[in-house]
């Protein structure tokens, strides 16, 4: 076998941590350095990928198979197709700029950037897993590090927050689990490995309730409204580069499981559920779009908004069409990218002001002008402005989705005029109008960390949305085997009565 | 084995009368060393069963073992621990809860059994067993049961031991 | 001779008062008092059934061998209990000792 | 050797995002250098522009080019250029503007510390404008769509540090926001008929008759709702007035060249559309209808000179909708062209006259300032009369073609409402100029804060609004030795001002001749929709009752303003309740504020309230909170007697017993096996 | 060659009787660890016999006592937490006053009763070893002095497993009364023809009763929290990890195989049970303020998951079971070193773990990475057995039953990570530094090797389990 490159890309932060473990806690500026290094290197990796990916080929690439666990026929099988391509890049960006966006961490420096590397290692591992077992695994190694990261070094009702949030994932993974169960003794062909299990023929019924157990499974880390409490919590109280890739990629393990998972194995109970779940993806984007509106608190809106987006994306993977699943994957990207922005500008805010409520900031853009540029970007972004990777998003969306689900389509396009009012009336009242506090007048604007997490990912935010052929084509060619075993779609389904375009 | 004399039924309700007066005894006397004695009675009807039994052997290890040495040992335990008046010192718990449930389920749990037992149907073998039981008993433990005999050895050394180590220190530490 | 189930019932009766004394004597020593009573009602059942059933191997026999030694060395250590505990908390009553619960 | 049309098409549209590019990457410390970067970047577009009109004018044929931008499973998303004689001349009309608003400018902005911000936004927006000018499918003309609206937004927004304008920016982009929503609906609805954006496909979709009428019909009108948003027509005009709270220039740039102009340009772009639809034509008509005579009733009562012309900008567009959808074409667009030319004249004159008269805006503190600056007066002038359509002047063709188109179309209703309205317009135009540089210098009018002009934006001057005999007492008079020596502080305008002014008068007086009715060549058979709509000559009554109306309205105006004696607004006494209505804008800001503060934020109140106490309270915490109380009172079973414990050992044997005997034994009882589950 | 199947079981006894003797004859102050270290040793070459012992499959002494490798695995779990114990365990009795020699004596020989009861295939063997195990237990339990709980938790502990094993008694006594024999097979094939007497359904049950006090079957587990507490750490590690392996590996021979006829009766018991004790762990585990108590609610639930795989009745179960037992046993251990290491002096109060982290980086990451296990957190080995033990579940078509017992383990997460919270977020209430001595850190050190990786790499100590499941039949 050659160079295991997407094992590297997914080990490199692990191989940093335990680096960063020999280190003696007082060498601060070391370990950071080690982090830096290792999710670089990591990065590196993931953009290797991207342009080493032969779309003429397509299908799983660099894949690499070693048996593990042979009695259920669990294989440590690591690959990547165009999703897992795109989707560890997400990741190495995310953890790459959360590095620098947790400089300034003073506190028990070494043990954060362990758990910090750990989780973004996790993350990485359950895009690039194509054993379900594996899947699985990485999926619940991420619990753990989620909990210390914000128990140890969040903010407000940390506690709290943390035991929330390993709760809700827990029981998400225990659904996860039992369904993973099923299939694997309904398939009955011993093996784990997601290739394999997609050839195999499920009946109808089993089809329907797999699906249904899966996803119900995944939805809580997507999360999809009602199983969402625990995301604003945790987000609020996680600090900067918690949140951010809380809000990049862990939100995105769950939706990646449902279109990785529940749908490539059960195309036809995804047909089934798909009305459902497009219905709870309309509610998760107005219902969170109106809670965001009624914060008070910045990162408390950041983290609706965050639903109100993964909302659109799960309307997109609904509606099973092509533009519809490949929206979905892109939303994974550009939101990833973008919410990582808006938490680490959010982080900095806070750092400088030591405070969050909207109301108490007030003209910093005089003061920070970088900062507020920043997050003004970040935000339109949000609004899904053209040019940045959120529009081709949200318009793919749209556009798969439109078809399907007219009237849900047209209550979550609705969306783009809330998000744009609560997400502008943010950056009037943080960052515009009169300085509010004295005490403000003199505050620093971005250091040279806060540049670097600022323009790597902006930089991102633009290229993808100037340039989005570049991941929308490796995503089109991961949805293929996907879409092969969907039946053709059609409005609807018994919710046609919901708007005949047809 | 045909009909029971009435020598025979004399004989098992004499015991049976030793053997549960004496359990009673032990649960209802106030005084404590009357229910050490009751469950001596006892454990000699218990004895008088096995003789009937033609288990003359355990009869009289009954009689060494429990007469000679447990009761002996309890009664150091009662001698020991023994305070206030001897008259009162063989109580109930105060908790009426404990025991009315107690007694229920004791109740309960007899009367099940007993029913079972006499609508059971037993497969009984009509034959007589050896004639000299304890050869045959050693026999038996020998060849077949060497491994108990081994650790019931081991089991009652532990006890031996364990039971200095938990108490006897004590003793000359104080 | 009697037939088999006047010695079950015989046996049972005897368990039953046992249990009944342990769950509601109050001294840790009558307890054991009385799980010696319950010992023995199994014993006869033991002996009961060998000599009913198979008096070709007695395995019952063999088997009462053994839980009167069992017993005889489980009454042992537990009267040593009682009289560590005893000189702890002067008192044996069992519903004194709850030092440790929840 | 020739360079390609399109290449030249590509750079024009192009150099403005690279000087956009170069000053925020480049030189934006650099003041003087961002400005000139660009002017220059602007300049060589203009010329362009006019090279690529010349060539189109010489050979109308369409000359359009595309790039394969993006492919998400079947639909197929292009960037490309369409070059016919609309988006040419529209093309030039906007860079040239867009050039003499970025001149005057480097003088307007000169002491503002933003000054490289704003030259890189503006470039940013005459970058976003070409785009819907050139684009050659919807997807693109949406995209720059939303870019135009983030320039206005970051240009409203430009002295963020104001509350008004930052409040101004957000309102001007969540509306028109509001519109793109259905701007976006239609796209794809269209789309999902025709499987494609580009305006090509549509027609021949259209033509063959794949998308049936009725859903055509609600497709235009969504469409349109994107035109309403951004060209501030009635329902969405509420943007328009609060946008003045940006700088001059960029009022100029938004209401003559770029933003409200490409609502109309887009009607125009798509007419294929419009016109296949008779019901949504009419839609386009009534709204423009409704629109013209609000926004001309609301400039009426204005005491802000940016907004006078602001509604009066609202207005003009309403009378090109109107004319659109009324099949006048080349009458709208016509229209849309001159309007680029003297309405950038009103504001850059207006503002000229704010800068030079210390930052102020309100006309009642001027009067009598014709012999301070008698430039801007004169331009001004020359701008208003264009606005009012006086014979020659290039508002004049225009406006004739529309009311002429009017009448054509039949609806005679809408004809009398374009004579309506210009009677408004020529009142409000000259009632402006009449106070402003006629009459008595006010007592109230501002005094010079010596030269510190750099602070001027941050203190707020205390606003009049239109002074009424009932308030003139309350004010406090500026004592005239003090005003006289503040007027020495009075500046002349500097050449950068100067000479965009009189290059946009010289437009504003000329250009209507290109439509001289009856001329061959002339605009309309250059610029027409399906077939050339020629007309033999002016048709005269129009003429006669348009210039009766012109001359009523200004000699109105100077019977009330002319001789003027006190700084009150006299308007206000003879209409009354009626002035209050114009003056308060018909109270829809009043409506909209109490819709969203009930329905919007109330909502969101609620929502917030519900996430937290049911969501979070009931479901996270009750739920957890119900577990460990369960766990509390089991634990009180673990009391420490070890006689319960046996008790509960036996109970559990007994009750397990009990089970045994009452269940049938034997197989798994059917009760367990349901437990089991399924294989 | 009867002898050679015995000889884990002689090497340890003979290694108590050495310690004993040496007792006598030393001064026996209390600070020697030496045999305790020694006990250790006697157990590793005994896990070395036992390991030789693997593949031969043989039955002595006429029936009652065999040899397999169900047997073997379970003589080397035994055997694990045997020796493991015995190499933290001084540490804390030397500040106890405590011979280590009574200690290590009375450990090797509940060892041995663990080694013999697995392979007990007759009531007499199982019982007197079962008892082996107990008395030994009831010593070890009370013997720490200059304390009562001790004292009392063995007090406890003895009645109740008195009563127990008094009805262990009453119920073999039916069934011997009911099939004339003690022998496990004898007594298979009278049940094989699947018609039996109720009582034969009271005495199996009585039976469960007896093995259920072992195995912490709610209701009968009530002894376990009590004990926890009040026994000395070394001996709760023990207790939890050997004792009930070794009475499962009875449940295992009794009802998956001899009482095979009468899973009409068990089987549902069983079912409801397991559910039953999965749930009262976990919920009564959540107000728990006491490690030692917490701990014990967790076997509780621990115990109801292998419950699961014994249900399940296939040998996939049994290997479940196993292989379960085995990490359970190592983690439980594990978790009691790091207690007895330093929380002993609180009681094992949750308060002193607070700021482990600053205090003793190691025992915290040790204490980590065990809660992380016991979850189920994925890669430590918890996370695997739980996985072998749904799937046994599942694959019998116990479908709900495992959903169920998933939704219920999620609440675990709580107290578990409330420890970890206390170790690493809480403030220490004293900043003193913690040493450790190197006996605890070397049993510490192999428990986190096994935890990990036995977690990564699963897959020979399965296989070893699966194969022995399969010829587990007699």
């Amino acid at each position: 076998m050659s160079f295991p490159v997407v094992s590297a890309t997914v080990f490199a932060p692990l191989i940093g941590a335990l680096v960063v473990m020999c280190v003696p806690a007082s060498r601060k500026e070391v370990i950071r350095w080690i982090a830096a290094v290792a999710t670089g290197i990591s990065l590196a990796f993931a953009i290797y990928l991207v342009f080493a990916y032969d779309l003429g080929v397509g299908g799983v690439q660099f894949a690499e198979k070693i048996d593990w666990f042979p009695a259920f026929g669990i294989k440590y099988f690591m690959g990547a197709d165009g999703i897992s391509v795109t989707l560890l890049l997400l990741t190495a960006i995310v953890g790459f700029t959360g590095v620098f966006a947790s400089w300034g961490i003073q506190n028990r420096v070494k043990e954060y950037y362990i758990t910090f590397l750990s989780l973004t290692f996790a993350c990485a591992g359950v895009f690039a897993a194509f054993d379900l077992f594996l899947l699985f695994v990485f999926f619940e190694l991420a619990v753990l590090p989620k909990y210390v990261l914000i128990s140890v070094w969040g903010s407000t009702k940390k506690e709290y927050a943390a035991m929330k949030l390993a709760l809700y994932l827990t029981l998400g993974g225990a659904i996860t689990l039992l369904g993973i169960f099923c299939l694997y003794f309904v398939a009955g062909i011993n093996t784990m490995d997601l290739l394999e299990l997609a050839r195999h023929q499920f009946t109808h019924n089993q089809q329907v309730w797999l699906f249904a157990l899966l996803t119900l499974g995944f939805a809580v880390q997507v999360p999809i409204v009602p199983l969402h409490s625990w995301l604003p919590d945790a987000h609020t109280g996680a600090p900067t580069a918690g949140s951010m890739i809380l809000a990049g990629v862990v939100m995105k393990l769950g939706a990646y499981g449902i279109i990785r998972v529940a749908i490539w194995l059960f195309p036809e109970g995804a047909f089934a559920w798909a009305p459902v779940v497009a219905i709870l993806a309309v509610v998760c984007v107005v219902y969170a779009a109106f809670v965001a509106m009624g914060q008070k608190d910045l990162k408390y809106m950041i983290a609706n908004s965050s639903i109100s987006h993964m909302g659109y994306s799960v309307l997109g993977i609904a509606a099973l069409t092509t533009a519809g699943l490949a929206g979905a994957l892109f939303q994974f990207f550009a939101h990833g990218i973008m919410a990582a922005l808006n938490f680490a500008i959010a982080g900095m805010t806070y750092d400088r002001t030591h405070t969050r409520i909207i109301a108490a900031m007030g003209g910093l853009a005089k003061v920070m002008p970088v900062i507020a540029i920043a997050f003004a970007i970040g935000c339109l972004a949000s609004v899904g402005l053209p040019g940045t990777a959120s529009f081709w998003a949200e318009f793919s969306v749209f556009v798969g989705s439109f078809p399907i689900f007219p009237t849900l389509a047209v209550l979550a396009i609705s969306g783009i005029v809330f998000t744009a009012y609560y997400m502008l009336r943010a950056i009037q009242r943080v960052f515009f109008e009169p300085l509010k506090h004295k005490e403000f007048a003199n505050l620093p604007d971005a250091r040279w960390y806060d540049w670097v997490v600022v323009s790597v990912i902006i930089f991102f935010i633009i290229a993808m949305g100037v340039y989005p052929s570049l991941l929308m084509d490796l995503i089109s060619s991961g949805l293929s085997p996907i879409l092969a075993g969907l039946p053709e779609p059609t409005a609807g389904g018994w919710l046609a009565f919901l708007g005949g375009v047809q | 084995m045909g009909e029971p004399t009435t020598g025979t039924i004399v004989v098992f309700s004499v015991l049976a009368a030793m053997v549960i007066g004496g359990g009673l005894g032990v649960v209802l006397l106030r005084n404590v060393f009357h229910a050490l004695v009751a469950m001596v009675v006892c454990f000699l009807g218990v004895s008088g069963v096995y003789f009937s039994l033609q288990a003359d052997f355990l009869a009289v290890m009954q009689v060494l073992i429990y007469i000679g040495a447990v009761a002996v040992v309890i009664a150091f335990a009662v001698m020991l621990t023994r305070r206030g008046k001897m008259s009162d010192s063989n109580r109930f718990v105060d908790n009426s809860v404990q025991l009315v449930l107690g007694t229920s389920v004791a109740g309960g749990l007899g009367v099940v059994l007993l029913g079972l037992i006499c609508e059971t149907t037993w497969q009984i073998a009509d034959k007589l067993p050896a004639t000299d039981l304890t050869r045959f008993l050693g026999e038996a433990m020998m060849t077949k049961l060497p491994i108990p005999f081994e650790i019931a050895a081991v089991l009652l050394l532990v006890a031996l031991v364990g039971a200095v180590m938990i108490a006897l220190e004590e003793v000359q530490k104080s | 001779m009697m037939d088999l189930s006047c010695y079950l019932g015989l046996s049972t009766l005897l368990f039953i008062v046992g249990l009944f004394g342990a769950l509601t004597k109050r001294s840790a020593v009558v307890v054991l008092m009385c799980i010696e009573l319950m010992l023995n009602a199994v014993n006869i059942n033991l002996v009961a059934f060998s000599r009913f059933l198979d008096p070709g191997q007695l395995l019952g026999h063999l088997f009462v061998i053994f839980t009167i030694a069992v017993a005889a060395a489980e009454v042992a250590v537990g009267i040593a209990l009682v009289i560590v505990l005893n000189r702890y908390r002067d008192t044996i009553n069992l519903d004194d000792f709850t030092w440790l619960k929840g | 050797m020739r360079i390609e049309t399109e290449l030249l098409a590509w750079a024009v549209l192009f150099l403005p995002l690279a000087s956009f590019l170069v000053i925020s990457l480049v030189t934006w410390p650099y003041k003087k250098v961002s400005g000139l970067v660009t002017v220059t970047g602007i300049g060589i577009s203009a010329v362009l522009s006019i090279w690529i009109l010349s060539r189109i004018i010489a050979d109308p044929t369409p000359v359009s080019s595309t790039w394969h931008w993006l492919t998400v499973g079947s639909v197929k998303i292009d960037f490309g250029c369409l070059i016919d004689p609309l988006s040419a001349s529209m093309m030039m009309a906007v860079c040239v503007v867009s050039f003499l608003i970025q001149v005057y400018s480097t003088a307007y902005m000169e002491h503002d510390e933003g000054y490289s911000r704003f030259f890189a936004f503006m470039a940013l927006f005459t970058f976003s404008m070409l785009g819907i000018v050139l684009a050659n499918n919807f997807l693109m003309i949406y995209i720059f769509w939303e870019l135009v609206g983030l320039c206005s937004y970051l240009l409203i927004g430009f002295w963020f540090f104001k509350p008004a304008a930052a409040a101004a920016a957000k309102k001007a982009f969540v509306v028109t926001r509001f519109g793109d929503f259905g701007f976006l609906l239609g796209i794809l609805l269209l789309f999902h008929f025709v499987g494609g954006f580009g305006y090509g496909e549509i027609a021949h979709a259209i033509e063959s008759g794949y998308i049936p009428p009725v859903w055509l019909t609600i497709a235009t009108v969504l469409v349109f709702c994107g035109a309403i948003g951004k060209s501030a027509q009635f329902p969405l005009h509420v943007w328009l007035p609060d946008a003045m709270e940006g700088p001059t220039p960029v009022s100029a740039l938004i209401h003559a060249a770029t933003m409200v102009a490409a609502g109309v340009y887009m009607v125009a772009r798509t007419y294929d559309l419009f016109h296949s639809s008779d019901q949504a034509m009419l839609v386009v008509a009534y709204i423009g209808g409704i629109t013209a005579f609000l926004a001309a009733s609301m400039a009426v009562a204005q005491s802000r000179m940016k907004r006078i012309v602001a509604y009066s900008t609202c207005s003009h567009l309403a009378y090109m909708m109107m004319a659109l959808g009324l099949g006048g074409y080349t009458a709208g667009v016509f229209h849309l062209l001159t309007h680029c030319f003297f309405k950038a004249l009103l504001f850059l004159s207006a503002g000229a006259v704010m800068t030079l008269y210390f930052h102020e805006e309100n006309i009642w503190r001027m009067g009598g300032l014709y012999r301070y600056m008698k430039v801007t007066a004169i331009v001004m002038i020359l701008g208003g009369l264009s606005n009012a359509g006086l014979f020659p002047f290039a508002g004049f063709f225009s406006k004739d073609e529309i009311l002429v188109a009017a009448k054509e179309s039949g609806h005679i209703g809408f004809y009398w409402l374009g004579v309506l309205v210009a009677l408004f317009t020529a009142f409000y135009t000259f009632r402006l100029i009449f106070v402003v540089f006629f009459g008595p210098r006010s007592e109230w009018s501002p005094v010079s804060h010596g030269h510190g002009h750099d602070d001027h934006h941050h203190e707020e001057l205390p606003d009049i609004g239109n002074p009424r005999p009932s308030q003139t007492w309350k004010m406090q008079p500026v004592d005239p030795a003090v005003r006289a020596e503040s007027d020495r502080h009075l500046r002349k305008e500097p050449w950068a001002m100067i000479i965009p002014l009189s290059i946009l008068a010289t437009a504003a007086v000329v250009a209507g001749f290109v439509g001289w009715p009856g001329l061959e060549h002339g605009f309309s058979s250059f610029i027409f929709f399906e077939h050339p709509h020629h007309v033999a000559g002016f048709d005269i009554p129009t003429v006669v009752i348009s210039h009766i109306v012109l001359i009523v309205g200004i000699g109105a105006a100077w019977a009330i303003y002319g001789k003027r004696k006190t700084a009150a607004d006299p308007l206000s006494e003879m209409l009354g309740p009626i002035y209050r209505l114009f003056e308060r804008k018909y109270y829809f800001d009043e409506i909209y504020l109490w819709f969203i503060r009930r329905f919007i934020d109330g909502g969101a109140a609620v929502l917030a309230w519900f996430e937290e106490n049911v969501f979070t309270g009931v479901f996270a915490n009750g739920i957890g909170g119900l577990m460990m109380e369960m766990g509390r009172v089991l634990r009180l079973f673990q009391n420490g007697l070890v006689q319960r414990y046996a008790l509960i050992f036996f109970l559990g044997v007994l009750v397990l017993v009990i089970i045994l005997i009452y269940s049938v034994p034997g197989e798994v009882p059917g009760a367990i096996a349901a437990i089991g589950g399924v294989k | 060659m009867g002898v050679g199947l015995l000889l884990p079981e002689i090497i340890a006894c003979i290694g108590g009787l050495l310690i004993l003797t040496e007792r006598l004859f030393s001064k026996g102050e209390p600070q020697r660890k030496d045999a305790a270290w020694f006990g250790a040793g006697v157990l590793i070459i005994a896990g070395v016999a036992a390991l030789r012992l693997l593949g031969v499959n043989e039955t002595a002494f006429q029936g009652s006592y065999r040899v397999d490798d169900l047997a073997v695995f379970f003589k080397l779990v035994a055997v694990a937490a045997g020796a493991i114990t015995l190499l933290f365990a001084p540490d804390l009795l030397a500040q106890r006053g405590v011979k280590s020699g009574d200690f290590a004596a009375l450990v090797l020989f509940a060892a041995t009763g663990m080694m013999l009861l697995p392979s007990a295939l007759d009531f007499i063997t199982l019982y007197i070893s079962l008892e082996l195990i107990s008395v030994s237990f009831y010593v070890l339990i009370g013997m720490q002095r200059g304390e009562v709980r001790p004292a009392e938790a063995g007090l406890k502990y003895l009645l109740l497993s008195g009563l127990a094993s008094a009805v262990l008694l009453y119920g073999m006594s039916l069934i011997y009364g009911l099939t004339g024999s003690t022998y496990l097979t004898a007594i298979r094939q009278a049940f094989s023809a699947g018609e039996w007497p109720l009582l034969a359904g009271v005495g199996s049950l009585m039976i469960l009763a007896g093995l259920g006090l072992k195995i912490y079957l709610v209701p009968f587990h009530m002894w376990a929290p009590d004990v926890y507490e009040g026994a000395p750490a070394p001996t709760v590690a023990f207790l939890a990890s050997g004792s009930s392996a070794a009475a499962l590996a009875a449940v295992l021979r009794l009802f998956g195989e001899s009482l095979a006829g009468l899973n009409g009766v068990w089987l549902p018991v069983l079912l409801v049970l397991a559910v039953v004790t999965i749930a009262l762990g976990n919920i009564v585990a959540l107000p728990q303020t006491n490690m030692k108590r917490l701990l014990a609610y967790s076997s509780i639930a621990h115990a109801g998951y292998i419950l699961l795989a014994i249900v399940a009745r296939s040998s996939a179960g049994t290997a479940a079971v196993m292989y379960y037992c085995f990490l359970y046993a190592i983690t439980t251990v594990a978790a009691f070193g790091v207690i007895s290491a330093f929380a002993e002096t609180s009681g094992g109060e949750i308060r002193s773990f607070a700021g482990l982290a600053r205090r003793s980086p190691f025992l915290a990451f040790v204490m980590l990475i065990t809660l992380a296990s016991l979850a189920g957190v994925p890669p430590m080995a918890g996370f695997m057995a739980k996985f072998t033990v749904f799937a046994a579940a599942v694959q019998s078509g116990y479908t709900i039953i495992a959903g169920i017992a998933l939704l219920l383990s999620v609440i675990s997460i709580y107290y578990y990570f409330m420890v970890i919270k206390a170790m690493y977020v809480d403030e220490p209430a004293e900043a003193t530094p913690i040493t450790c001595g190197w006996g605890t850190q070397a049993a510490l050190i192999i428990g986190l090797g096994g935890i990990i990786l036995l977690g990564l790499i699963p897959w020979p100590l399965l296989r070893l389990a699966q194969e022995a499941a399969n010829f587990a039949r007699f």
